[in-house]
């Protein structure tokens, strides 16, 4: 299924001679999770359909058999049990995996989510650690019936006491994941389902970031550390700030930019919250103009929050307000018309084009 | 501990189901057969993007939803009752559509049809049929003339914290909603003895002093009768009624799901027991109240409506993108119209 | 309880010589609940302790006895359960006016907020409109318990489908409400509960603003349309930004700033959503220097969407990014830490001189 | 339709509480009444916020918490179980601190104490508890060493989704867990009668297959009883048990309630029924358990014991701010400690 390729800019890496392996997002997120369980005896997975399913997304497919009924197993159907049996299992030293199956349906556990788990250690002092990694399958793309192509990073981001972080590649999936779920703190692991079957490099035995696909492999690209924000590609003129699915959009975007000469960062954000300020602020500070793209609803999402961090540090240089290119304040359509929704390379531009040409007064 | 509530037996409109009225359930049921089958190969052949099959839950489906008074009650479905949607009358073009990723909610009228907007969240409509039903109430229409709330759920759903809140203020406030389980085996890979602790949907109602019916879901008359009465119960004011219909999804939870994964044919086979839809045939053959022509007929006809409604469903062309902002609201925001207007710019050029 | 004083200023209002009351935010929301029941038949009000204790807070208090256990009824104690009747209620063709009892509570709805109430319109296409408006004793600053000083305001304002108040005084929280409840559309109203028994004129023959209390009123407060935001002081130097209790705290800071020559222009914003951006421009486009305050946590703050807003509009003339002055990215605190915690006269002076004293470069 | 499930009787602890036990219940007891109505005395003078006074539940939360193993088991209170806390040996002024606005949770080690923080949100832990309960049947104890945790809460709460979730939660996956409701009669102003449909939470047990106990509440040696063999069926691997302590909010709902306005003083009177310290005093005189002179030490011993406690409450200064980012995180985000560094410059001048 994975086949491996050769990469020289890995030599650095533990492995000596490393092997970066070709998988799909869905392929390193199971096999992060694989790795958990077997390194973590306290680690559990579970949520609806996980256990002998394997989930729907199959994530977490195989595991189960191969790690047993107590490790991975079938919740009832009801999201507010299983994130409220979470903070218990918790507290008695496990390290839960929960799984939401799919972005909408957090909302009925929101209370459990807000409320219990992101405030359990500061209650208690820190004598009740909430070391609970939630996936979420996240973000729209796929066709899917309502509720199922929602956005809830702007939310979760707001809540103090959560930590939130968003893959855009296979790669990022492996190690943020296995990340994620060796730290002591909540962690909403929000995964671009839309690209859960896109192939990539992945190279298990180093973090250091590799570039998203071979078709956006300039060499420049580089990493930095696992809990900050990554340069999915270098350019002078413009920051493009993404995450999730929306990262590989704007790396097209670049491309065809590039083509009449405006040449683009593109940062992928990675973590949610804390957001990486440094990295908008090193960016920016070059580049001087920066468009943030999500397909979160404009109002209130994060773009404004992102935007308002580089406003804060680059006032003094910025050339343009900085541009929000997301979805609208409207549900989430159905699929006939989720790419009108969705921000498209179009309006990517539109929002480049304004930047580009804004003059003041 | 408790007595078990009794169901006030004050069915007005008692009368044995008719020959006439037996044969137009199957019929139904034919249609229903017909059209799922229908739709899951439109689902193959890329016609539309998925569907949730309810093979199986035709008699569950039909018995019930045939129970339903047009004039005064209301059904709050979720996205597997298409058979209850037939049974109603529902304009299906309108209904499938939700199917072929027109519109989340669908495109019929839920208010002249009666039956509410497609329901994607699992037990996400359960209270909302409590509030109606507690409307009625506050209508002040006098006992006997109260429109019923139906409201369908799965075993699954039965796990959702929203089911019990709606089954403890429906009992407070003695509204008239009928909750009507399709207890259907699964809940997509989840088997009910995982999912329903007790084993029984009906036996939690007891709790709350509501009258619960446990009935053979692949039994149509049975499923027509159990919910006649609880319509009957419920608009003579006594309360609530919560009807568990045993029956079994013989299809996959949604053309996405792969069954093989989580049971065995034979497991298939040996749980789903007899169908219901053929049951039923067996039944009117041997009391002599449809003959093989009246069941060809039945399959011609059903035949003849999916060619329509597919023809329906391909004509449907995408909604236009500017509905995405008219329909937010009933009186738009200026900040909505603008975005729409960027819209406008940005994606039709113009 | 309430007495009358003339002010020269409502003599355009309906009533001829108008008749301004002072009265609390308590009674002016009570009385418009009394004359919303009294116009709309199909209007009722209910929730937890709603009825025959007339709420916590005593905003129903009396209306059970007055209108009947019809319109004015106690539920169990399910904020789920609440709000999911209160749509089916709504689709009867009734106009619910559910209570949560504090903002915390909220949280066990919000799915239902989310998913149903603030989609049901879209999803059937118009034809099951939600005239919801749904009450929310709101943040902090009166030493409660755990989940009982919570802003919730960048949240709801991000959810589509859903319009966002606030009021800030006596006057506005009368005709706010009674605007809300005559919309057919969802309203979230976030009544400031540390101000329910600050006193301040009401005038309930017009909507036409007055200031917050006498010790503000320089004569040159004025208000708009309701739907708008409302200048609550005027001023050249400095534009303050808040709503609900901060709004009183920024005319004290106004206050005080002008004894150093400031001089401050406070926008009480009232609409969360859909927010008044042209106020915004109005008032920042003169002043040039914006400060917005709120209590709830800074990351993903709905600060964030005032400074982009304001950003946007203004960016050629601002003299300095806008400065966010709010409560910090931790839970709530208990009582003793709440002052610490919540956005005080000196935390807001910090940061207009941060923006009074921004250099470039 | 199911049979009732019943309580394994295997109190492997059986043995009747001996008269140095009953003595004890009662010193606690009354050491109990005594700090709460001095909290409430505390709250008019100024010395705390506010307070849940627990005034009329005295047996049900001593004697279900005199039941808990320390070594073992673990508590999940809401916030008005201090009678359940001194039980269980609790730091008072730890316990306390909460309604002096000092810190939510309480300032108590709830992993020594094995008493969870102080809940504000109804129901919130009771899924906590579930979840716990799990863990030890994961942890892999052998049967009868188990550790058992015991959820409280009251039957407003039992309204809440999370409940039904947490039932059916823990009876299919048999958590040893006991669900202790304290059916007060009141939640704030809704009396039990518009809040539980069909009257007893303890009925919605069987629903799911658990085994129940409806016990007076008011009666120590009953509730004790009742909770020790919940314990033992649990810690036996049986799964959960319900039990629903009947008994009397006499108090108000807190110090910021005045249920004068949802009940009268006669009303009171009347449903409270007997005083459960005067009813278990009159007992253990009746049964020559303890005199007068035993009474009298233990209201010494109670006052002495309030008069510590008050002074710790007095003498507990605020919490440093930084605490507010400090105990936010195990891992504190940069983000985090800039506002920190903000806060202390701009807050304390440094
Ligand atoms: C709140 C929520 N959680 C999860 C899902 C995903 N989901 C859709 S259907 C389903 C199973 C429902 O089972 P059941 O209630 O028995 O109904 P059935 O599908 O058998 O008709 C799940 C988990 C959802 N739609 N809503
Ligand atoms: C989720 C939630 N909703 C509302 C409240 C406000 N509230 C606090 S206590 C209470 C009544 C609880 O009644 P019950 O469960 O019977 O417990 P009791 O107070 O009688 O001990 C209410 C409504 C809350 N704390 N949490
Ligand atoms: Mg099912
Ligand atoms: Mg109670």
């Amino acid at each position: 299924m994975s086949e491996t390729i050769t990469d020289p800019r890995s030599a650095d890496s533990n492995a000596g001679a490393a092997a970066v392996q070709q998988m799909s997002m869905q392929q390193a997120l199971n096999r992060a999770l694989d790795e958990i369980l077997a390194d973590n005896p306290k680690a559990v997975i579970f949520g609806e359909d996980c256990g002998r399913l394997g989930g729907v997304f199959r994530i977490t497919d195989g595991l189960q058999a191969k790690h047993g009924e107590d490790r991975v197993f079938d919740t009832p159907l009801a999201e507010s049990g299983i994130l409220g049996m979470s903070v218990g299992l918790a507290m008695a030293g496990f390290h839960p995996i929960p799984e939401v199956q799919f972005d909408g349906f957090a909302y009925p556990a929101i209370n459990q989510i807000v409320c219990q788990i992101a405030r359990m250690n500061y209650r208690s002092r820190g004598t009740l650690p909430m070391p609970i990694t939630l996936r979420v399958p996240s973000f729209g793309g796929i066709r899917a019936p309502e509720h199922h192509g929602e956005s809830l990073e702007a939310l979760f981001a707001h809540v103090p006491g959560l930590k939130v972080v968003s893959p855009s590649n296979p790669h990022d999936a492996y190690h943020l994941l296995k990340y994620a779920a060796t730290r002591p703190d909540p962690v909403i692991f929000m995964e671009p389902k839309s690209r859960y079957w896109q192939k990539g490099p992945v190279d298990v035995t180093s973090a250091a970031a590799i570039p998203v696909t071979a078709a956006h492999d300039d060499g420049t690209a580089h990493g930095g550390s696992l809990t900050g924000a990554r340069v999915a590609r270098e350019g002078r003129h413009l920051t493009l700030v993404a995450w999730g699915a929306m990262v590989a959009r704007c790396l097209q975007v670049a491309e065809l930019a590039a083509e009449d000469g405006i040449d683009i960062e593109v940062l992928d954000l990675r973590w949610l919250k804390p957001i990486d300020a440094d990295a908008l602020a090193r960016s920016v500070g070059k580049t001087r103009r920066a468009v943030v793209v999500h397909e979160a609803p404009l109002t209130s999402g994060l773009g404004a929050e992102v935007a308002q961090l580089i406003t804060q540090s680059c006032f003094a240089t910025l050339k343009a307000p900085v541009e929000r290119v997301t979805g609208f304040d409207v549900p989430y359509p159905s699929g006939d018309l989720e790419d009108e929704y969705i921000p498209n390379i179009d309006r990517i531009l539109f929002g480049i084009q304004r930047v580009l040409e804004y003059r003041r007064g | 501990m408790t007595t078990e509530p009794v169901l006030a037996a004050v069915d007005d409109d008692a009368a044995p189901l008719t020959h006439h009225q037996l044969r137009e359930l199957y019929t139904l049921m034919a249609a229903v057969r017909h059209l799922d089958t229908a739709a899951v190969a439109w689902q193959r052949q890329g016609i539309i993007p998925g569907y949730a099959p309810e093979l199986g839950q035709e008699a569950a489906q039909v018995g019930s939803g045939y129970a339903v008074d047009r004039s005064r009650d209301f059904v709050f479905p979720t996205y597997r009752e298409m058979g209850v949607a037939r049974a109603m009358g529902l304009d299906m073009v309108g209904y499938m559509s939700t199917h072929k990723a027109t519109w989340h909610g669908g495109m019929y009228n839920p208010l002249e049809s009666r039956f509410a907007p497609i329901q994607a969240v699992v037990a996400g409509s359960v209270l909302h049929a409590v509030g109606w039903a507690h409307g009625q109430t506050l209508s002040g229409k006098a006992s006997g003339h109260h429109g019923v709330a139906i409201t369908y759920f799965g075993d699954g759903a039965s796990s959702q914290g929203d089911v019990h809140e709606a089954m403890n203020f429906a009992a407070v406030m003695k509204a008239p909603v009928v909750f009507f389980i399709q207890n259907n085996g699964w809940a997509i890979s989840v088997p009910t003895d995982r999912q329903v602790a007790g084993g029984s949907v009906a036996a939690r109602a007891a709790g709350y002093g509501i009258p619960s019916l446990q009935v053979d879901g692949n039994d149509v008359v049975a499923v027509h009768e159990a919910t006649r009465s609880a319509f009957a119960h419920c608009r003579a004011g006594n309360g609530p009624v919560v009807i568990e219909a045993m029956t079994y999804r013989r299809g996959p939870h949604s053309t996405a799901d792969d069954p093989g994964r989580y049971r065995t044919l034979e497991e298939e086979r040996l749980d789903a027991g007899q169908d219901p839809l053929e049951r039923f045939k067996q039944r009117l053959l041997a009391e002599g109240i449809a003959d093989e022509a009246f069941f060809a007929e039945a399959q011609r006809k059903a035949e003849e409506e999916e060619e329509a409604i597919r023809t329906g469903i391909e004509e449907l062309g995408p909604r236009p993108g500017a509905e995405m902002f008219s329909l937010v609201f009933q009186e738009p925001t200026p900040a909505l119209q603008s975005q729409a207007t960027a819209w406008r710019e940005e994606s039709e050029h113009v």
